[in-house]
């Protein structure tokens, strides 16, 4: 029998396969797809202290393998997501991990305070990497110092593990990832979007209303490899890895690049059922590559 | 409840300029599909998938049919399926039409280019149910036009063309008041003639199908957003649509 | 007639099409599938001061709509491509661009000083943005100080224009442009590889020999825009633009975030005629948009 | 002189486990084709070409063949191609093998796996010179052996197999010896059984055909090198091979 579950700082994952923040919502609409409970865990939409409407429409466009979203942290605001979000994923045996975003570091704070007071909430994700709001966002992803800053303001006031989430747009990952992990990360996220546009011929615009967007999808992948692999050396905490995951060998990939567990994020859109269908299919492709557990498998790329 | 299926082609055509008609089987899809509501449906090598309407339903031989326009990457790879090949579908997505809550005599139908479609199957809907249909539609031009004689057997059609070569030139809003009396009135197009169309309409009851970029199809990601009145200040086309209370909206 | 003539910085360009550096060594194979003078330019594979024999094999990987390689430098030196590769060059009436790499600024104003006496070359590009060797190229174009100081050299001995090609390895890509103008760049290639890794499951190991490679193609296309359109706004110099174009409609995409012209990587290796087919098409493409020569719709997408 | 056409498939089918055999039709590559040349082939979607052997030409019917494994995405879209179907190739790729300058009495061939196709090729073009042919074929197991026969009409032919499911259980190399007396040897595979079989016979002149992950497919892009004894220290597989003397590289 393949072993599929791996640990966490707060997160006992049965499989390392989960959703990626603000491409599952809050699972709802999933939940009319498969039963969520097959899911390792569940990320949630970012969170912001009050709720946003968001970037104007257009706010999603068509890449090569990939797409452009500029959603802009849409979300009903922390305390109406607790209320009627968590509440409905109280309903799965899956851990919750909420995603933490804002304008300001005391935003960052007041949100991750609300999730250390909803008891089935297991870890945070500290989104410092969005690249669609002017403010906030990117701009603690992009300077280790600010990333530290507010790594660590989140940490004081958090009993839950924080997972950094990193932005990949960046010279230099690994100072970004030893940054938040001497400020006190349980454990990274990698990677958040490529900042990217498309122009539409005929309108001479921007197709997306917020001109640039986040790139994801299979295009960024390796991009992605390339940032895990080369931060795995440098950290002990361990590394939740997403950027164009779409297959069972994807999450493999991952893991021998130095993930600990993964989320697919893209590809949910392609096919609803992605995640489910790659959960069935990773104990065989992980007996094909000769692992008996993801366990196994995590940072084994970097054997010589 | 919608599902991932592989529906199977039928029959694929071109029955107006660069505008495609497809005839997909599928048993759980023909019974379940309601005018107004779409399909999602995957072009291969694509991310995303493209939301196109539902244009009509036949029970009995378990299929339903859409019309596309190629306009670009996806619909064009869409228009080169055979017979016989499958259609990865997403499907019955969003809400379609209310048709059982209005109890009406006659109703309005103004349709813009690839906005026609969903009015088709609703027609034929209102039409069975014994409602007086007339229908205003917009297109290009003549080699756009589709669909005009099966409007036509319906009900009172009209035909509007951007550039005069077939019925009246202009736009659906200079044919409303030529159409006469109705009292609820159904329209699908281009947003700038929505807003024309709701403006002119702004009295009366009615309902619009609203189009927009689409991430999941589903209402989890918050792409195809659009501002309201209520409390959240906003729907999702996807999941709460694509068709509202014309005044429903903010467009 | 739409008018495809782009005059920038030593280069009169006929059309705004030019194969990218690397992607057509020095054009004597792509000789064999159609007549060079079709092409706008030509930019040849890097030269640096000695010959390199580059990195170990495998030197490329297929991504999702794209690959990587780690080629590294691999060229005969400067003077053995001035003595036969740009002699055979010479054969056509397309103007040569080279491009120029070295370990050291020393070696950059050395390979610079080389080329600057062949009456045959028209440009200079400036490789500092090379992901695929130990010491230079990328090093040189993380850092803006270091650019600049590269730049500066260079520009100090050469009477010939000098674009500088940027790296999207960075997060403050328009700091970067800036650094370049000021330190008297001519003009600028945007953008060069991004840095990507793909692992072979069967070996457990990085496909490329190198391990990290450059990530170009389709994939990549939505950050050369962004950036590209980022940029331009800020420079008055102009931009040869670059990442993913394989069609017409792509060199317009270009046009329209702010390139003058445009160079042509790893489309060439799809097909093998994708520059000659894409200029064909784009006097089409220019009328169907509304151009009535490519000078008119550069820099487009930014009409409000 | 190679050139970019589509070439119409004729027939595809499963030879072996993983393995398939497909014909193309196409004057200009069926009269310019020669054995150990490669058609760097397009697999719909994909950046990169594929470099695949031709195995055996016929000039008369204007048709190459083509031998494949199914080892990735790549040649899983080439396998479910149909008949009917185009095939976009660059060809003839590379240089051959040096037919014309070897007047030789017997030829031993030694072939690995996927490295088996182009050997096929040049069986059939020695023998029609009169060459003596002796073939020894090494393949994973029984399930993977394919035109076992045909060599076998050529000339003396040995199989062997990794697990011994078929013919001699163990690798190329125990044969040659049993082979006894050749003129030249030529040999395609997998890079670790060149090594051994170059070793073995380093004293006697050889030809060997290999692989390498390719860009350009043309000698433009330097992805394809393999270290050599020469000025410029390298040569190129995808235009200066992928053929070369036995001892003419490094490997
Ligand atoms: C609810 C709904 C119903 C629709 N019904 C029909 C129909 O019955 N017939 C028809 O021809 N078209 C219909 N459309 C529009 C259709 O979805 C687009 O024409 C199609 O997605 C274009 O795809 P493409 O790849 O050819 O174009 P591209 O421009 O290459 O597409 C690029 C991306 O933009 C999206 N996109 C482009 N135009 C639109 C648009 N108008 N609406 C939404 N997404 C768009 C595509 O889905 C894709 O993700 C409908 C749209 C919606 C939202
Ligand atoms: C000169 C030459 C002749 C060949 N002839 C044959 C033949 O007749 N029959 C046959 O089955 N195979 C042959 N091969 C190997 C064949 O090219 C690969 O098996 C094929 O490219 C794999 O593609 P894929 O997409 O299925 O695999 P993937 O592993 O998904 O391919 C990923 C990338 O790696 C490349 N790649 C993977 N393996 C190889 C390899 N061994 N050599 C070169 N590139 C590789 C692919 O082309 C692609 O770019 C030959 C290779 C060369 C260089
Ligand atoms: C539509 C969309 C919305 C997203 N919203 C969020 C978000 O709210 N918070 C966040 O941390 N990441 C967000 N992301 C980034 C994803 O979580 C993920 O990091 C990224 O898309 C890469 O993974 P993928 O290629 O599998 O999509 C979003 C991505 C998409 C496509
Ligand atoms: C195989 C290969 C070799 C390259 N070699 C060079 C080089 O020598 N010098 C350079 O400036 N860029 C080099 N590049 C980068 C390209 O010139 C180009 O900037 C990049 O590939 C993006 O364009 P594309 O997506 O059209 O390939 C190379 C790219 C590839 C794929
Ligand atoms: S497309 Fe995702 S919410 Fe509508
Ligand atoms: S593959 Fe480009 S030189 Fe051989």
């Amino acid at each position: 029998m393949t072993n599929l579950a791996v640990d966490l700082p707060g997160l006992r994952l049965k499989n390392p396969v989960m959703p990626a923040s603000g491409c599952f919502g809050f699972g709802r609409e999933y939940s009319d797809f498969y039963d969520l409970n097959k899911l390792g865990a569940v990320i949630m939409k970012a969170a912001t202290g009050e709720a946003r409407l968001g970037n104007a429409t257009p706010r999603v466009a068509e890449t090569a393998s990939g797409m452009l979203n500029a959603i802009g942290l849409q979300n009903p605001g922390v305390e109406q997501i607790i209320a009627s979000e968590v509440s409905f994923l109280e309903g799965y045996h899956v851990p919750v991990v909420a995603n933490v975003a804002g304008s300001t570091i005391q935003e960052y704070v007041t949100v991750a305070e609300a999730f250390n007071k909803t008891p089935s909430v297991s870890a945070l994700e500290l989104n410092i990497s969005c690249p669609n709001v002017k403010e906030g966002g990117i701009q603690f992803g992009s300077d280790p110092d600010m990333a530290a800053k507010v790594t660590e303001h989140v940490k004081a006031v958090s009993h839950l593990p924080v997972y950094v989430k990193l932005s990949p747009n960046t010279s230099d990952i690994v100072a970004m990832a030893k940054a938040v992990e001497q400020a006190g990360a349980d454990g990274l996220s990698m990677i958040n979007t490529l900042t990217g546009m498309q122009i539409h011929l005929a309108s001479q615009k921007p197709t997306l209303a917020n001109k640039t967007g986040g790139l994801s999808g299979q295009a960024i992948k390796p991009v992605a490899i390339r940032m895990i692999y080369a931060v795995k050396p440098h950290i002990s905490i361990p590394i939740i890895g997403m950027g164009g995951i779409a297959e069972a060998e994807d999450v493999l990939e991952f893991m021998l690049a130095g993930a600990s567990a993964v989320a697919v994020g893209t590809a949910n859109f392609t096919n609803p059922y992605t995640c489910p269908e790659m959960i069935n299919r990773l104990p065989g492709v992980l007996q094909q590559y000769g692992y008996e557990s993801v366990q196994d498998a995590i940072g084994r790329g970097h054997n010589e | 409840m919608k599902e991932r299926v592989d529906m199977t082609i039928l029959s694929v055509k071109e029955i107006a300029l660069d505008t495609m008609e497809m005839t997909l089987h599928h048993p759980y899809i023909a019974a379940a599909a309601k005018p107004g509501q779409f399909l999602y449906v995957l072009a291969e090598g694509h991310t995303l998938r493209r939301p196109i309407s539902i244009a009509s339903i036949d029970s009995e031989q378990e299929t339903v049919t859409i019309l596309f326009k190629i306009i670009g990457d996806g619909t064009r790879c869409l228009a080169r399926l055979k017979p016989g090949m499958t259609l990865d579908t997403v499907g019955p997505s969003g809400n379609g039409f209310a048709l059982q809550e209005t109890s009406l005599q006659t109703a309005l139908l103004i349709g813009g280019g690839i906005g026609v479609p969903p009015l088709y199957g609703l027609a034929h809907a209102l039409h069975e149910q014994g409602v007086n249909v007339k229908t205003i539609l917009g297109f290009q031009s003549k080699a756009h036009v589709f669909y005009k004689e099966r409007f036509e057997r319906i009900g009172q059609t009209y035909v509007v063309t951007d550039d005069g070569s077939l019925g009246h030139h202009g736009l659906v809003t200079d044919i409303v008041d030529e159409a006469g009396e109705f009292d609820y009135y159904f329209s699908c197009g281009p947003v700038p003639m929505l807003k024309a169309v709701t403006h002119q309409l702004q009295d009366q009851p009615g309902s619009i199908s609203l189009e927009e970029r689409m991430g999941c199809g589903t209402g989890a990601c918050l792409a195809c957003m659009i501002r309201d009145d209520s409390a959240s200040g906003y729907k999702k086309i996807c999941s709460d649509g694509p068709v509202f209370g014309a005044n429903g909206v903010i467009l």
